[in-house]
């Protein structure tokens, strides 16, 4: 257990260092222009609270499935040798699973923007 | 299109010849927009290539807008001069690449083109008092502060 | 043309760091500013040609830390004014200055940012330090790439000193390090 | 093409002056639906420098320096450009070595002018390495401008009247051993970029311009003969003897960024072979007219004969004074037909000098490109036009 504890506390310290050199370092003048979008440089911004395309929604969450799957990627392969076939299969399973929501979505055109 | 074989087309004393060997033809106000349709049809000086005014300072008629066109088969260029004071008709409606050119002349010179879909400054900002092209307007330069001026004149 | 001064901040570093230790973590901040100043691009006409040049092969702006030309003024220090800035332009030169965190700082790179050079007329700013206070002006129309590299040393060497109390305070517009070493007064 | 039923939420957006793809200070101002450009209005302006006002309060030869500011990337070719027209105006003759240097400056600044396009073409695209090539070259024909006239960009060396001062023999060799070695780095950038699948997905079919569209925009240059129209000012009205050089006029098919970009690659292999035929046959003697309405008489004739100096005094008070009239020469720079329309009045001082700009003219072919396309595609066609703004804003 204490490589588990030993690597948390590293990272919560290194967090820690890093926000507070920079946090003390970088001086705060916050001003209205700095407040301001940025919008190349034109001053008189344009609101952004227009509703958005469906389209940008069903592109998050696609990219979000398949994100999370390459995550599962990692532990996997760390431990492939001792998963069996058995491990292998299951794990397959939930390749198969989004392998074909994916053939599904892409043959519906919804990565196709036009 | 040699200078002299315009002179079926328009009448002698409208035709210039200029240094460059451009044919030019004088045109008034009102024929200006069907001579550019003949020359642009019928003599086939079909592409626009440049407009622009001249100051020319006169009392009466002070600008002179210069159409500059140029034909695809006779490889040469025919210029269309007319004169005026402050309104010509919009070419933009017949000849889509006048759009932005118009809009430089009215910005600069204070020329109105009616007919423009959308006569607004585009060089200068909207805000912008007076039109700096016309040599009545000051080049607006600034005395340059050269440290030996101040240190001849003094400091103010 | 009188120039204002407005009052430097110059007291000892403004969040009150003394002492050896407040010495060394401020020697290592101006250290650590000074060897990464990241340029916002504001290439504007001809000096943002020869800019791009400096930032090539050739005289590569990178062995001085300069390299990554940020396009957003966020994450930008140092903003290199690249060409002939026109009424037009001013303020959205004024808002992207104000918009950058401080510290940051100007150089006025070419004839035409310092003072409008071979175009005295009533299209441009006459030198941009009408608007943003200018930190090195380096003459020149295009400068060469390697006048502008000379000036990005002595920017860093004026950062090197203080670039802790930069903290908006800035020197009055139109006084700063003129590329020659002679500060003006 | 806006849609009949205008119903949906369209999201403005700024792709401003401050913008790392525009090119200099462009401001596009996009209507979008979603990724799709439903609307595209180019607000130009943020670079107006009023040239054409400052060329009123200067003479003739004061006038060639703002010339190398307006196309900041073809200095040579507006130089040229306005000599031509003040030539014309003056009806002087300028020596055959004076026209062929003029040749070969003229398209080695094509020259360099296309690696800068290029270069930004690809980062804009988000290929770096392309850039750093390209620019490795461009500093090589930079050091011959700097060898020839002292400065990099700005040389002001094409004066009306012939050239500032002669070039010698050592310099056309380096410059005929660079030009032999240039075809071959030209076949490192296609292999960097036209083989590559992902900047022909990026600009293959992307800012279609048809040719009559193109015509009726007044657009000129690489842009035009992207899409298939062969004017070239060198070919059909040509100047300072191109009529006497052997070299094509590469066209695209379809007219979209991929055809303007490979006619602009094809263009820098003609310069290469313009520039040899040019090297070949540049002849002795001098380069300024002898006509001392015009140059200055040179300085050991000042010594000698009185009418010397007088034309010496007058040329450097008044400068030159051409009749009164107009002259218009357009001529073929990287981006399209340019023209100083010189307007004299007789006095020193023209009374009005007009650029056409091609680039002006050319952003107008815009909106035409990108509306109906992606956000994305809107910077491949900025880089496909590749504008100047210091031509387009004067």
């Amino acid at each position: 257990m204490p490589s588990l504890l030993i690597y948390l506390t590293l990272a919560v310290l290194l967090v820690a260092a890093l926000l507070l050199v920079t946090g003390r370092l970088s001086p705060r003048l916050p001003s209205a222009a700095k407040n301001r979008p940025y919008e190349s440089g034109v001053s008189e911004p344009i609101t952004t609270q227009t509703r958005w395309p469906v389209r940008f929604a069903l592109l998050g969450m696609l990219f979000l499935i398949f994100d999370v799957e390459t995550l599962f990627f990692y532990p996997w392969a760390v431990v492939l040798r001792d998963l069996g076939w058995g491990g292998i299969l299951a794990v397959l399973s939930f390749f198969v699973v989004l392998g074909a929501g994916y053939v599904y979505a892409r043959q519906r055109g919804a990565l196709e923007w036009r | 299109m040699a200078v002299d074989s315009l002179e079926g087309v328009f009448a002698p004393e409208r035709i210039t010849a200029t240094a460059d060997g451009i044919p030019t033809v004088g045109v008034p106000l009102a024929e200006l927009l069907e001579t550019i349709e003949r020359v642009r049809g019928e003599l086939g000086y079909s592409r626009f290539v440049d407009l622009t005014a001249v100051d020319r300072l006169r009392r009466e008629e002070r600008f002179e807008l210069v159409y500059l066109f140029y034909s695809m088969t006779q490889k040469a260029w025919l210029r269309v001069k007319t004169a005026t004071d402050g309104e010509a008709p919009s070419l933009t409606p017949s000849v889509a690449g006048a759009n932005w050119y118009e809009r430089e002349v009215f910005d600069l010179f204070g020329i109105s083109f009616e007919g423009h879909p959308d006569l607004r400054r585009i060089m200068l900002p909207d805000a912008w008092q007076g039109h700096p092209l016309r040599r009545t307007e000051p080049l607006g330069s600034e005395p340059v502060d050269f440290t030996v001026t101040r240190r001849v004149y003094g400091n103010d | 043309m009188a120039i204002s001064q407005t009052d430097t901040d110059t007291s000892n570093n403004s969040d009150g760091r003394s002492g050896a230790p407040g010495f060394i973590l401020s020697r290592l901040e101006d250290w650590a500013r000074e060897s990464s100043l990241w340029p916002v691009t504001f290439g504007l006409a001809c000096c943002a040609i020869e800019m791009m040049a400096m930032s090539a092969s050739r005289f590569d702006v990178a062995r001085f830390g300069s390299e990554l030309f940020r396009a957003s003024p966020r994450q930008a220090d140092l903003m290199i004014v690249a060409g002939r800035v026109s009424q037009k332009m001013a303020p959205v030169l004024r808002e992207v200055y104000d918009q950058m965190p401080e510290p940051k700082w100007v150089i006025a790179m070419g004839d035409c940012a310092s003072c409008s050079g071979v175009f005295n007329n009533y299209a441009l700013i006459q030198g941009v330090d009408k608007i943003v206070p200018v930190d090195v002006y380096v003459p020149g129309c295009p400068p060469t790439p390697d006048a502008l590299l000379d000036s990005l040393i002595k920017l860093k060497e004026q950062v090197a000193a203080n670039s802790s109390n930069r903290h908006g305070a800035r020197t009055a517009a139109g006084v700063g390090i003129v590329h020659d070493g002679i500060a003006r007064s | 093409m806006a849609t009949t039923e205008d119903r949906r939420e369209l999201l403005t957006v700024n792709m401003g002056p401050q913008h790392p793809s525009t090119h200099g200070v462009l401001r596009l101002e996009l209507k979008l639906d979603g990724e799709v450009v439903v609307n595209c209005r180019p607000i130009i302006g943020y670079l107006h420098t009023g040239i054409e006002k400052t060329f009123e309060a200067k003479t003739y030869v004061q006038g060639v320096v703002l010339t190398d500011r307006m196309d900041y990337l073809n200095p040579l070719g507006n130089n040229l450009a306005f000599a031509l027209s003040v030539e014309k105006l003056c009806g002087c003759e300028i020596p055959g070595r004076a026209t062929v240097l003029r040749v070969i400056l003229a398209e080695l600044t094509r020259l360099s002018s296309h690696l800068m396009f290029i270069g930004s073409m690809a980062l804009d695209l988000g290929a770096s390495s392309p850039f750093l090539y390209c620019f490795r070259e461009r500093e090589k024909i930079l050091d011959f401008f700097e060898g020839i006239s002292g400065a990099r960009m700005m040389t002001s060396f094409i004066r009306p009247g012939g050239l500032a001062h002669n070039v010698e023999q050592a310099m056309a060799d380096r410059i005929s051993a660079f030009v032999e070695a240039m075809p071959g780095f030209i076949d490192t950038y296609e292999e960097l970029l036209t083989g590559n699948p992902i900047f022909k997905e990026r600009t293959e079919g992307i800012g279609m311009l048809t040719a009559d569209d193109a015509l009726a925009l007044a657009v000129t240059g690489p842009t035009l003969r992207g899409s298939g129209v062969a004017l070239d000012m060198r070919k059909t009205n040509p100047y300072c003897g191109y009529e006497a050089y052997d070299f094509e006029v590469p066209t695209g098919r379809v007219g979209d960024c991929f055809d303007r970009y490979l006619v602009r690659v094809a263009e820098m292999r003609e310069s290469v072979k313009l520039i040899r035929q040019a090297l070949d046959r540049l002849p002795g003697g001098p380069v300024q007219t002898s006509d001392r309405k015009v140059m200055p008489p040179p300085r050991e004739e000042l010594a000698k004969s009185m009418e010397a100096v007088i034309h010496h005094f007058k040329l450097w008070t008044e400068g030159i004074r051409p009749a009164p009239g107009e002259a218009y020469v357009g001529i073929e720079s990287p981006r399209g037909e340019i023209g100083f329309y010189v307007v004299s009045d007789g006095s020193g001082r023209p009374i009005r000098v007009h650029e056409r700009a091609p680039s002006f003219a050319n952003l107008q072919a815009l909106p035409r490109m990108t509306e109906g396309g992606l956000v994305a595609d809107v910077v491949a066609c900025i880089a496909s036009i590749d504008p100047i703004m210091g031509e387009v804003d004067r």
